[in-house]
């Protein structure tokens, strides 16, 4: 048997269902039809009137969620893309982040985010919004960067008290496979080693992390021994593991696929600057997509994110420090 | 049907049953509304002497329209208020002494000095507490209901309340749409006080009645007038009636004003004057005392009495959560998430 | 009146003005329709062979109402076409080279590589490049309307077109109420095509017609047949002369089928094969075709001699478009900003 | 004559009516009523018709303006509260924002966001914006601190071609006072040393400039020359004033305002760490509110965001290191 990353979603949620009558999934097409990715396939018929299509109303789809975890289910919310987020995000960030920390009640929904650029995309239909998520006290925010993550840490969003945004790349959909489903996972929370080394550290999560992985093997040629961090979730980041590995390597760069002002790699240099200073050999370094929106074009989408090549020169630049 | 593991949904004080003879509806609707008009008033007093800190939001001029949301449901049913429903939300079962906690700031209210004023409520106990942003508690109400089904329960009602103002509001028509898809036991109830803040009508919308709208959802349709207690009372018994025999949300236009400013900063001095005196601008509280006697289901030693009781309650209140202590920066524990193995440390 | 500094909406083409001879706007409508099909057919064949990067969304069965929206406008007008307007466009401005060359990421092309598909546009020849959020198009339009308006520019026309599911967005409902209130020139075309990608209307709305939705909003209301071109051309110039009058924003509901999947990727598994045998599952070029038939304004020789001329223009602009350049990364300008002096370098 | 950052802020209004044809308000209550705070008084009154009251619609506000910038106006929008922006997130993110770049037209629109915590305020009136919009490419994002930017800024906010969100500070409403309006300008996108030193520089902006403003006159007298940089605008961000600034002093303490994860703070901190590591005499320090909602009550409020208090702490074990 062999998985997607895709398929693993699938069957996380095929588990959750069938383990707890609580769950519920709500999101255009997610019924009959298995979602426009196909991530709830089967699911409608395996699972009668707990499958619902929704129409398109992200802020009403986000609101009934909330008022369901209200009364005791665990919904799991489909955007047909992390771009319409926006339209629901209102009741994202000031309801239900806001819920438990108002009224002591959880608000237990996951919101899966089909997320990130493949080619062709374009502007509104490849977005990273996990940073503007992560600013907002109340989210977990979930980046799974394996088949395994993605099916273990679906099946923990879940279950946590709290909301959970999913963010699931849909590079990664079809392009990871795994042999098997994970029996067991690192908590929520703790990033993972992907690679060890003592050179540098690559701190990534989602697919950058697979583009750090090739760097490493790259460089491994070249004598060096790159150690790559998948940070796993953004909140909670893992400042522990993170800072771990800089004391190990002196050397960090980190490596994430959303705009450059304030995400994850301002976040990490940020703390790895302000509480591991003295860890550091050399100035940390960041890379990111460009400033701009995401480019339709191929030519163009595969300058504007980082890729394998633009984070080996970097990591080359850094290793000459 | 889908069985919950927890079942939360207990309401935590009953309300006058929807069964009751309409003179002790009405009586207890009446006592419900002088309580919430009383309560205002305090808080209005308390604000002019600068003992509350941020807003004050009345519900004078809407206490008829809201008592009679609360009034309709059952216990176990859902109620969102929104800043003018004092008069529904003591009906529905919250206390004057924790509205007196939230506006006060005591830690023991059940907002424990986090969010204020018009913010409370318990939602395991089917009170939501409203967020801000317009429009946004409406399809909360959904989720519930929903749920509700999925579980197994029925005869479930919720209701939600909203201004003429926040009709605008892309909130607003998503959860109404969604209501009706799903064929919910939602009454939403739209109080047309004619004005959002400094807004008139005119600037809001163009249709001739919010009611017109009912169609273009595929809802029923109900107007009354809002300063009416007794049509308040029978219109929303009706649609909670409606909405709890499986035939979909209601959409409930009351036309009214509001006989207090925005928030206790507002002079109102925008007000149409015409307005003021024309029927929409009765006080619906003195014509339900009006009513009362008229009818002679109370007289008017009675009705001293109930203020005299109802005065020293507001006052109980007020004097309790005065001396009730306020929230403590180094106890406050400063995270936004129950899950206490994700907190992080950060600040 | 406000005197704006540049005036910028000088339309790019003339559209078959709306007082023509209407069996000249009918034959000059199924010529567009027909240009629109055969590029539409190219481009899904294109798709099929690998050549397009990203997704393909055809206007295959909408022809006849997109069409007939455009040519309702004149120059000035402001058009918002969405994913099924492939004739529409065309119709108002748009080529096909075009086209072409947005789907096919030349550089050259009005989107420069920057965006594909179907979100090309010219916003200051009125052709409004659309924004893949459903719904967030007509507050644009409205917002063009109402400069006009302050820039006393009297007669222009907004046209703006939606699918059935789009209705469900709070943005569509903003957007409406706002342009009912301002009493704006817009014209919203809602295609009721009964499937919004897989989910029908059942989950959708709840209401009889979507045309039942006007009077909520104290709009003019519109219903259509929208595989029949005579009826779509007809019942758009009167709504759109209506809205050109100043009789305020104009809903028109036109039922019809999507003759093809959501995009190419998709087979359309999930349409009722119900429907597509009803009245609404005719394909409205082949209607079309055979009113003109019918009608002596055309002949069958005529005809295949406009689909040649179409097929060879549709050849020669993907031709033309695939010879161009494609974008150059080390040349790309990588800034969203308009303002040089406010550029970060900052990757 | 005296003028409060509030008056400053609708005297750049009158001014931009005034001079320019174009300018037009649109927002709830902004006309007769003169808007929630007073922001456009009298103007509905002088500039007949060009004031105008809008509908509780947010998304089709900031869509409208977006439309009539396209036909040439020059739209300001203003939110009643920063916090009810997130209802018309899309159409800023999504569609003002990526206009220009998409077809070479720009998008002239100015949101203003009265933003920022003031006392009793509570977690729906309370919020800092900054960091979500400036995330996003395409917008322009100012923070003025003073009487004067928040005149001048504004203005420039109405000249500038591309959408700018305009966070005016409610708590700097009253609390400022100038003597008068300002004839000139430090340009847009230009930070500005607001108090001059050379033992260590506090970064800040909006209200948190005078709170750092406050810990250097302070501090001051334990003998401390603080430098304090104002950064008047966070996108763009001036980077070379901030790095200047630390190679004179040598010590980095950035404050802000929002919440900790992944804001101005972050962004400052990682960008100094990465391009300035070796003017760095001691790790980098960040302060921000706390992770959690911005509290009503004043006792929880007061500790939820920096104040002169916790930055002067800051400051000192800094200037310790
Ligand atoms: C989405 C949103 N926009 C703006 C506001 C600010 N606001 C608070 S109350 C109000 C007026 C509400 O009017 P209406 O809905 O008629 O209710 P009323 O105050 O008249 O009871 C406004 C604009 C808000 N709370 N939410
Ligand atoms: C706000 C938003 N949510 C979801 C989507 C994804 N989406 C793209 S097209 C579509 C279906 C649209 O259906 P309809 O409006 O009926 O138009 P049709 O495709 O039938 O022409 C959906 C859900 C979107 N584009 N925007
Ligand atoms: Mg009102
Ligand atoms: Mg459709």
């Amino acid at each position: 048997m062999s998985l997607t990353y895709l398929e693993a979603i699938r069957e996380a949620q095929a588990r959750a269902l069938r383990d707890d009558p609580r769950v519920i999934i709500y999101g255009q097409d997610v019924g009959a039809f298995g979602g426009a990715f196909k991530a709830t396939k089967n699911l409608a018929g395996e699972f009668p009137g707990r499958v619902m299509d929704a129409p398109i109303s992200e802020d009403a789809i986000v609101g009934a969620a909330i008022g369901a975890a209200i009364e005791g289910m665990r919904p799991i919310v489909e955007m047909q893309f992390a771009d319409f987020s926006t339209v629901g995000f209102n009741q994202i960030v000031n309801q239900a982040a806001t819920l438990f920390w108002r009224t002591q009640v959880p608000c237990p929904i996951t919101v899966r985010l089909p997320f990130g650029g493949t080619s062709g995309s374009g502007p509104f239909h490849s977005q990273s919004l996990e940073t503007i998520y992560a600013h907002y006290p109340g989210l977990v925010v979930m980046t799974p960067a394996t088949v395994e993550d993605a099916y273990s840490m679906l099946l923990e969003a879940v279950a946590i008290d709290d909301p959970v945004i999913f963010c699931e790349h849909k590079y990664l959909y079809y392009h990871l496979k795994a042999d098997k489903l994970p029996t067991e996972a690192v908590p929520t929370g703790k990033a993972r080693i992907a690679r060890a080394g003592r050179d540098l550290t690559i701190v990534a999560y989602s697919a950058m992390v697979h583009e750090a992985l090739a760097v490493a093997e790259e460089l491994k040629t070249e004598g060096h021994e790159i150690e790559v961090v998948d940070l796993r979730s953004v909140k909670p980041l893992d400042t522990d593991t993170v800072m771990a590995s800089v004391a190990r390597t002196g050397r960090l760069l980190c490596v994430g696929e959303s705009w450059p002002w304030g995400g994850v790699t301002a976040e990490v240099v940020a703390r790895v600057a302000t509480e591991g200073f003295a860890l550091l050999d050399a100035p940390p370094m960041r890379l990111n997509a460009k400033d701009t929106p995401v480019p339709y074009h191929p030519n163009l989408w595969a300058a504007h994110r980082p890729t394998a090549r633009s984070i080996a020169a970097a990591a080359r630049k850094l290793l000459r420090q | 049907m889908v069985q919950a593991a927890d079942s939360v949904a207990v309401r935590f004080r009953p309300v006058a049953a929807g069964t009751a003879v309409f003179s002790e509806l009405c009586t207890s609707a009446f006592r419900w509304m002088l309580l919430a008009r009383l309560l205002d008033e305090k808080f209005a007093s308390l604000y002019r002497a600068g003992k509350i800190h941020g807003g004050v939001f009345l519900g004078r001029g809407q206490e008829a329209l809201s008592v009679a949301t609360a009034l309709a449901l059952r216990p176990g049913d859902v109620f969102a208020p929104l800043i003018r429903d004092a008069a529904g939300r003591l009906a529905f079962g919250d206390t004057a002494l924790d509205a007196a906690r939230t506006y006060l700031g005591s830690a023991l209210g059940p907002m424990r000095g986090r969010d204020g004023n018009v913010h409370r409520g318990k939602p395991r106990e089917g009170l939501l507490p409203m967020i801000s942003h317009l429009g946004a508690m409406i399809s909360v109400v959904n989720g519930i209901l929903l749920a509700r089904r999925l579980k197994g329960i029925q005869g479930t009602v919720g209701a939600a309340s909203i201004g003429e103002g926040a009709t605008s509001t892309g909130a607003f028509h998503e959860a109404l749409n969604q209501a009706a898809i799903e064929k919910l036991p939602l009454v939403l109830v739209v109080a047309n006080n004619h004005y959002a803040y400094s807004t008139p009508t005119s600037r809001q919308f163009a249709c001739d009645s919010l009611v017109d709208k009912a169609a273009g959802y595929g809802v029923a349709g109900h107007r009354v007038d809002g300063t009416d207690l007794e049509a308040c009372l029978k219109t929303l018994q009706h649609a909670a009636d409606q909405a709890r025999a499986g035939r979909g949300p209601q959409l409930v236009v009351a036309k009214l004003l509001r006989l207090c400013g925005h928030g206790e900063h507002d002079d109102a001095g925008y007000i149409d004057p015409k307005l003021k005196t024309s029927p929409v601008g009765r006080d619906c509280l003195k014509v339900a005392e009006e009513f009362l006697l008229q009818q002679r289901w109370a007289d008017a030693a009675t009705i001293a009495a109930w203020r005299k009781e109802k005065t020293h309650e507001v006052e109980e209140a007020v004097t309790a959560a005065q001396r009730e202590p306020t929230p403590d920066p180094y106890e406050e524990d400063w995270t936004a998430l129950s899950s206490g193995q994700l907190r992080e440390g950060n600040e």
